[in-house]
């Protein structure tokens, strides 16, 4: 089931948007850049306030994770020099999990980094290329899967979450931004991830780039 | 409003009795006034004017006449006049205000006040002087090293710490008040300056008399400093200040020496120039206490620092003779420690009083 | 980093004045609240409300834990309010010490919790040892003013449309039935507290107010972040269907005339009924939806 | 400056040290541009591991002595210190035991027996298998009392790739409780369920379906001389701690099994039965069985284009191709703070030394990942896991 | 415990007061002279409280110094002894002191004329000795009578009082037992008029019933005004006489 996404969801933020994949649901704000508290503050580039928070609960030690990897894949696709000593401010309000929260975060992760890579858009905040990512599963009977459901989640062998950067109207892969693959696989079935993730990933760019295209319209009165 | 439910007046007085669950409170003996009637008497503020010096409570409507100007410590709505503080009403020809009971020190051009350094900033210092805000000192409005003609260099500015710092306790004069009413002072006279060999004590400024010279010698080798916002500087009576009382043989021009412990080198009162230079030398900021002080000295002056503290115990207003007159009584204590007692204080409270009816000079108002 | 919402004095002139001849910007009567949107999602307990441009998310979660030792017949409930940047620049993230963040989450314990809206005896399953916890997380995506209101809605919905999972006892031992296995089992909500929130202008000067008779203080209903940042003072009530005042809570502020915040408190309860009976008729709804193709869903063991 | 003077703009030239303070991108470029590392080792050497025997966990010291246990409230169950370079990282693997709460219906339960009589070489689902619960700690010399980012994301990574890797499985950390009864001579005897002949059998049937426990785990990592990421160290260290651990046997007094108690509170009436004072013993104790197939050791690289500018001009005539597409190079083993800060994309990779993978995460950065950089990768983390697993515990 | 009667048929109350009477209330002002501008001490039943007015000074972090007019806070601390039994933990940050914290500073914000005090710091603080009911009522007597001793502008009393709804019933002036028992109301009123400037309620009410407990309420507070006015006008008299024989 592909994915659907909208942009500019919310009010008193700079960019907003709302990304749901089988049944998980992200809600992501950007605001920026703005004025940083003095501890934040770097001299030569964007600082990013990145912040994610769970469906249930409060945020804990497995959304620090989350957010130290989406920082590790946004980090090189804005363009941090241009916006010296200011703060960019990226909220990502996970509202369906889709997933159980206690073993996983996969499909959580791609969805906020889809939705922060849309949001970011929406802020009009510089970016040198585009992100999309996906996760992917191989199943008992090692199969791959991509963007299985929770109970696929549940019973598989391994579980990978992978960001591709894309260029060229995204329809170049440039690199691999984050691949985290866990649980029993070995190089062939790394490599099969990798390349099955290449495809649907930019299959996800297309669906991303249509978003953004209808967003850009409906904003813009002809 | 429905009818406020009048509440009947309970005459007598109930003796509670205590509730055998002891964490109720028992109630001691004395009457337990609950409701009073609401349109009783007692509520509404008395129709007619409130007469002068009479006591107003704040909310309380003083007068309708609208040809009162008003104030301090009080508010108005259409034509009728509020006051928004506890104190004493004071119609001073068609200005009515009320004057607080008790109130921080509000500074006025001209008062002569100690206080202490709190804060060295750009070319000003933040002198506490007890009031709503800190008074400031700038740097321009004070004696430098080197008299009073030298120009402020930018030199001074970094030394500014050597002259006066942090803790540092002067007395000094208000120049002029800002818009929010804070103080701005200056201490350009010799009479102005860094206090030493003493010691500070505070009483309610209300209870320091207004008067021409606030600087007094006492006996016993004291001399009394009464800072207007109701700092009081005790210390040894230095030269200076045996020269201030006698009248001096030269032309006592307005440079009176002042009591800064600047040691005039020579001793003849003949005031030039040349002579205010010297005085003006490193001295007057200088930290060091005369090396000189006696212990009977030391007991003198912590006796009157306790006379002063019974005085404005009792709420009595300072003066020179007061304090006098209460050091006399202070004598019979021959511990002076015994002095802040509560019974003691209040007794030579009293005493200062009667003496002081007796020689029939009362209070120099 | 909490930056002040500042209004120019420009604009804030404007609204006063506008509010004075008895004009609000968005046109609204000063009675009228927001119309009300509430949406749930996919899983049980997943309620979202939009008040105007407010927008409030809550989602209730349920766990087996020890019920304290003062209270072994019942069960825990714990409502937790955070705000996050994503609302507005003015909040920082996971920060409650502020004064509005305190008053507000005080405001909603009282309101639900303390007025024992969910039956915490229920969630009883072994006295002393074994009981169910609740946890409701109030997400507040978008804040335009009137957050104590959507946010209170959003937690009664979110606990009306909560289910948790069939429990069955032998002896000491308890079982967890999961949803597919057996039909999950709704909380008991013995009443529904709605919030409306009032806030108050004073149109004249301050002595007018202490001392006048005229009592001519503006008071409006669920106001906007603008007039929220304006205002001199501000009234939350909460009642039920049944005419209770569950609670009202006016911190100081503007003083206003006991008549007048009466006929607030009554104005609060026509606007309660309305949006109860609205709140009631989208949950059998969704209800009916549901059963239609009770679809599985994914298993409730939550964090 | 006169106008008619040239300046002659000597090329100045700074010591390796101050070079490396100034612009540590350019001194890194130039150590690498010489195929050496700042740290003295070629691209792809790894520091070598240096772990310690296990001797101050509570087991360690009786193993030692005469078998009866010193310190009885030791509670270390398992431990291990683990040297790489200049940092050094204890690991110690502390316990308790926890009441099953959430207790799953005999359906779920059913598929759970089934599953595990089949071969269990199989991988099964994620819900049989448990994790450690680890706290990091990274000595700075400040005393701070709340952990930082790195360490939080450290312990959280640690976790569940342990629960990921299934290592541990929920029947390992199962509690088979025995019971303590006192013999009419007085004499105390613990009897276990597995040890114990058939006709008390009754006797652990009534504990067994009352109440069920399972052990817990909890890892305290300390990382003094913190010089580089640290994960794979964390991990392998831990990995050595969990298998020298052991868990104690625990057992419940027996006339605590049916005691029942009623409380008054509030006007309500309540039986509470006697809570099991769930007791450890300290002498008996059985090794944990983390399944040995599933250990891997972990390894992380570091991937940096190497700057042709900044390259010292060799003699080699190769110097001059056109440079097309930067060539870029795969550092193993990230450490010094120069390689730190400049390198942005790593690959951290968990292996059993037999191709066979648990963890596999690759941080894009500014570098252009290529799959033969990932083979290369892969094929030192197998070197490397090997080697590791070769280490005696 | 035994369930005795909270209110008797004969219209008794545990202590023995009636439905509309206040328990006993005595306050003295300037009693810490040397610690504040201004200072109280207030007994009300068995609430014992200590409140300091300390300013307007000049603000402690230059931060804090607003242009326009004064920047208050009010610190409330509740003893551990103050309770019948001693209380486990500190109450300094929970939520219900940040709660009545954050109350009685927006109450006296607006009685206070900060105007007349730019730049300046009012810290109030409070010492809760006992507490027996009404706790919240009897902090707003104490702040008030502290700001008038300390001199600063104000331009009405606050006077607070606490009402219980017993079913029909409305007690005034609570003790702990009636208020563990019933609903409580409290009230802050200002000075002779019908204002509220505070008004809580904590548990259910039937609105119809509001209005009178409102109204009982009032009068209540209006008694407590005169009874500090009272006290106030004793103690400025005494002080106006000493003065006079300067």
């Amino acid at each position: 089931m592909s994915i659907e996404a909208v942009c500019g969801v919310l009010t008193h933020v700079d960019g907003s948007s709302q990304v749901e994949w089988n049944d998980t649901k992200v809600l992501c704000s950007v605001t920026g850049p703005i004025e940083p508290k003095a501890r934040q503050e770097l001299p030569s580039q964007l600082a990013l306030e990145v912040i994610i928070r769970p469906a249930k609960g409060v945020s804990s030690t497995r959304e620090k994770l989350m957010e130290d990897k989406l920082r590790s894949v946004l980090t090189p696709i804005i363009t941090l020099y241009q916006y010296p000593r200011q703060l960019c401010q990226i909220t990502c309000q996970i509202l369906e999990s889709g997933e159980s929260e206690y073993e996983f975060s996969e499909k959580e992760l791609s969805c906020c980094i889809n939705a922060a890579f849309l949001a970011l858009i929406d802020a009009g905040i510089a970016l040198k290329s585009t992100v999309s990512s996906i996760s992917l599963v191989i199943s008992q009977n090692n199969e791959v899967i991509v963007n299985p459901t929770g109970a696929q989640l549940l019973n598989s062998r391994s579980v990978h979450i992978l960001a591709l950067e894309l260029i060229k109207e995204m329809n170049i892969v440039n690199n691999v931004l984050l691949l985290d693959s866990n649980g029993d696989f070995n190089e062939k079935e790394l490599f099969q991830v990798l390349e099955t993730g290449e495809k649907s990933c930019l299959a996800l760019g297309q669906d991303l780039r249509k978003v953004i295209q209808n967003n850009v319209d409906s904003n813009i009165i002809q | 409003m429905s009818d406020v439910i009048s509440v009947i007046k309970r005459q007598s007085g109930l003796k509670y009795a205590s509730i055998d669950n002891d964490e109720m409170e028992n109630f001691s003996s004395d009457e337990d006034v609950p409701m009073v009637d609401i349109d009783g008497k007692s509520n509404g503020g008395k129709r007619n004017e409130a007469a002068a010096g009479e006591i107003v409570t704040p909310g309380e409507l003083i007068t309708e006449d609208p040809i009162w100007m008003r104030g301090h410590g009080t508010y108005f709505l259409e034509n009728s006049t509020y006051s928004s503080a506890a104190g004493t009403i004071s119609r001073v020809n068609r200005l009515l205000s009320v004057i607080p009971l008790k109130g921080r020190y509000t500074p006025e051009t001209g008062d002569h006040i100690v206080g202490r350094i709190t804060d060295v900033g750009n070319k000003r210092w933040k002198v506490d002087i007890g009031g709503k805000q800190h008074a400031v000192l700038m740097l321009g409005s004070v004696n430098l090293p080197g008299g009073i003609l030298r120009r402020k260099s930018e030199s001074d500015e970094l030394q500014m710490r050597t002259f006066l710092k942090e803790g540092d306790v002067l007395n000094a004069e208000v120049q002029s008040l800002f818009q929010d009413g804070s103080a701005s002072l200056h201490t350009r006279s010799l009479k102005y300056g860094k206090l030493r060999d003493g010691l500070l004590i505070q009483v309610p400024s209300s209870l320091v008399v207004r008067s021409k010279n606030h600087t007094h010698n006492l006996p016993g080798n004291v001399t009394v400093l009464l800072g207007v916002n109701g700092f009081i500087w005790l210390r040894k009576t230095s030269k200076m200040d045996v020269a201030r009382e006698t009248p001096s043989a030269g032309p006592a021009s307005d440079i009176s020496e002042g009591p800064t412990g600047a040691k005039s080198l020579n001793p003849t009162n003949s005031v030039s120039i040349t002579r205010l230079e010297e005085e003006s030398s490193w001295k007057i900021y200088s930290d060091k206490n005369d090396p000189s002080i006696t212990p009977s000295i030391r007991q003198n002056i912590s006796r009157y620092a306790n006379v002063i503290k019974a005085l404005a115990f009792c709420e009595i207003g300072l003066t020179h003779e007061r304090i006098v007159i209460g050091y006399e009584a202070s004598i019979a204590y021959s511990n002076i420690g015994e002095l802040i007692e509560r019974e003691v204080m209040e007794s030579i409270g009293d005493d200062v009083i009667n003496i002081e009816k007796m020689r029939g000079n009362g209070a120099t108002e | 980093m909490a930056k002040e919402i500042i209004t120019p004095v420009a604009e804030s002139k404007f609204i006063l004045d506008a509010l004075k001849e008895n004009q609000r910007l968005d046109g609204r009567s000063f009675d009228k609240f927001r119309d009300v949107d509430i949406s749930f999602g996919k899983e049980y307990g997943d309620a979202t409300v939009t008040l105007g441009k407010t927008k409030v998310q809550c989602r209730v979660s349920c766990s087996i834990t020890q019920p304290y030792e003062d209270r072994p017949f019942e069960g825990l409930f714990i409502i937790s309010t955070e705000m996050s940047p994503m609302a507005g620049p003015q909040f920082e993230n996971g920060s409650n010490t502020g004064d509005d963040e305190v008053l507000c989450s005080r405001i909603i314990e009282k309101a639900i919790r303390r007025s024992g809206a969910l039956d915490v005896e229920g969630l009883c399953i072994v006295a002393g040892s074994k009981c169910w916890a609740i946890r409701a997380d109030v997400h507040v995506l978008d804040c335009d003013g009137g957050i104590i209101d959507a946010s209170c809605l959003a937690v009664i919905c979110a606990l009306l449309h909560f289910r948790k999972p069939d429990v069955s006892i032998l002896g000491e031992q308890v079982t967890v039935h999961p949803i597919n296995e057996r039909e999950p089992v709704a909380l008991g909500i013995l009443h529904i507290p709605i919030c409306v929130t009032f806030s108050f202008f004073n149109p004249q000067d301050v002595e007018e107010n202490i001392k006048g008779a005229g009592n001519n203080e503006i008071a409006i209903i669920d106001a906007t972040l603008k007039e929220e940042s304006l205002r001199d003072g501000v009234l939350t009530v909460t009642l039920n269907k049944n005419r209770e005042v569950v609670q009202v809570s006016k911190a100081g502020g503007l003083p206003m005339d006991a008549l007048s915040l009466m006929d607030c408190c009554h104005k609060a309860y026509d606007i309660t009924e309305r949006i109860t009976d609205q709140i009631l008729a989208l949950i059998k709804e969704d209800s009916q939806k549901r059963n239609k193709f009770a679809q599985i869903l994914s298993s409730e063991n939550a964090r | 400056m006169t106008e008619n003077s040239i300046v002659n703009i000597a090329p100045l030239s700074f010591p390796a040290d101050i070079i490396s303070k100034i612009s540590p991108e350019l001194s890194l470029q130039r150590y690498l541009s010489t195929s050496i590392r700042p740290n003295l080792r070629s691209f792809e050497e790894f520091r070598d591991v240096h772990i310690e025997k296990d001797k101050i966990s509570h087991y360690a010291q009786s193993l030692g002595s005469s078998g009866n246990v010193t310190d009885p409230n030791n509670e270390i169950l398992g431990c291990n210190v683990l040297k790489s370079g200049e940092t050094v990282i204890v690991t110690s693997i502390t316990g308790g035991v926890v009441e099953d709460m959430e207790t799953v219906s005999e359906f779920e339960e059913s598929i759970l027996e089934i599953s595990n009589e089949d071969d269990d070489t199989k991988r099964k689902t994620i819900s049989h298998y448990a994790s450690v619960f680890p706290s990091v700690l990274i000595e700075s010399g400040r005393n701070k009392h709340f952990p930082s980012d790195e360490e939080i994301v450290i312990a959280q990574k640690l976790h569940s790739n342990i629960l990921h890797s299934g290592l541990i499985s929920k029947q390992a950390l199962k509690v088979s409780c025995g019971v303590r009864s006192v013999d009419v001579d007085g004499s105390i005897s613990i009897v276990y369920p597995d040890e114990s002949d058939t006709e008390n059998k009754d006797l652990f049937s009534n504990i067994s379906n009352k109440k069920k426990w399972s052990y817990v785990l909890y890892a305290k990592i300390a990382v003094f001389g913190r010089n580089g990421p640290v994960f794979d160290l964390c991990w392998n260290s831990l990995i050595y701690a969990l298998r020298s651990t052991k868990l104690p046997r625990v057992f419940v007094d027996e006339r605590a099994s049916d005691l029942k108690m009623t409380v008054r509170t509030r006007g309500k009436s309540l039986t509470v039965r006697e809570a099991y004072e769930v007791l450890s013993d300290p002498y008996r104790f059985l090794p944990l069985n983390i399944s040995s197939s599933d250990i891997s050791y972990a390894s992380n690289f570091g991937i940096i284009n190497l700057d042709p500018e900044a390259q010292l001009i060799t003699e080699t005539e190769g110097e001059n191709m056109d440079i097309t597409e930067p060539s870029s190079v795969l550092l193993a083993d990230i450490d010094t703070e120069i390689e730190e800060k400049n390198v942005r994309s790593t690959i951290s990779i968990i292996s059993n030394g037999k191709g066979d993978f648990k963890s596999f995460t690759v941080v894009g950065g500014n570098v252009k990942i290529t799959s033969d950089i990932i083979k290369s990768a892969i094929k030192l983390s197998k070197e490397r896991s090997l080697d590791l697993s070769k280490k005696e515990v | 415990m035994s369930r005795f009667e909270i209110y008797s048929p004969e219209g008794l109350r545990l202590d023995g007061r009636r439905w509309n009477e206040v328990r006993r209330f005595e306050c003295s002002i300037n009693t810490h002279a040397h610690a504040a501008d201004g200072s109280s001490y207030l007994e009300q039943g068995n609430n014992k409280i200590i409140t300091l007015v300390k300013g307007p000074k000049e603000p402690s972090l230059r931060s804090q110094a607003n242009s326009l007019k004064a920047t208050m806070d009010v610190s409330v601390n509740i003893t551990r002894f103050s309770k019948f039994e001693r209380s486990a933990i500190s109450h300094k940050n929970e939520r219900r002191v940040l709660e009545i914290q954050t109350a009685l500073l927006r109450t006296f914000e607006k009685n206070i004329m900060l105007h007349l005090y730019p730049r300046t710091q009012i810290s109030i603080q409070v010492h809760i000795l006992q507490q027996d009911g009404g706790m919240f009522a009897s902090l707003i007597n104490g702040i008030t009578l502290a700001l008038i001793d300390a001199g600063i502008a104000m331009y009405d009393y606050v006077s607070g009082i606490s009402i219980g709804l017993f079913d029909t019933t409305p007690l005034l002036d609570v003790n702990t037992l009636e208020e563990n028992a019933m609903s409580t109301v409290t009230l802050g009123v200002i000075g002779k008029s019908e204002k509220l400037s505070l008004l809580s309620v904590e548990d259910k009410i039937p609105l119809d019933r509001l209005e009178s407990v409102l109204a009982i309420g009032i009068a209540g507070a209006h008694r407590l005004r005169d009874l500090m006015d009272e006290e106030l006008r004793k103690h400025a008299h005494k002080r106006v006489i000493k003065a006079s024989t300067k």
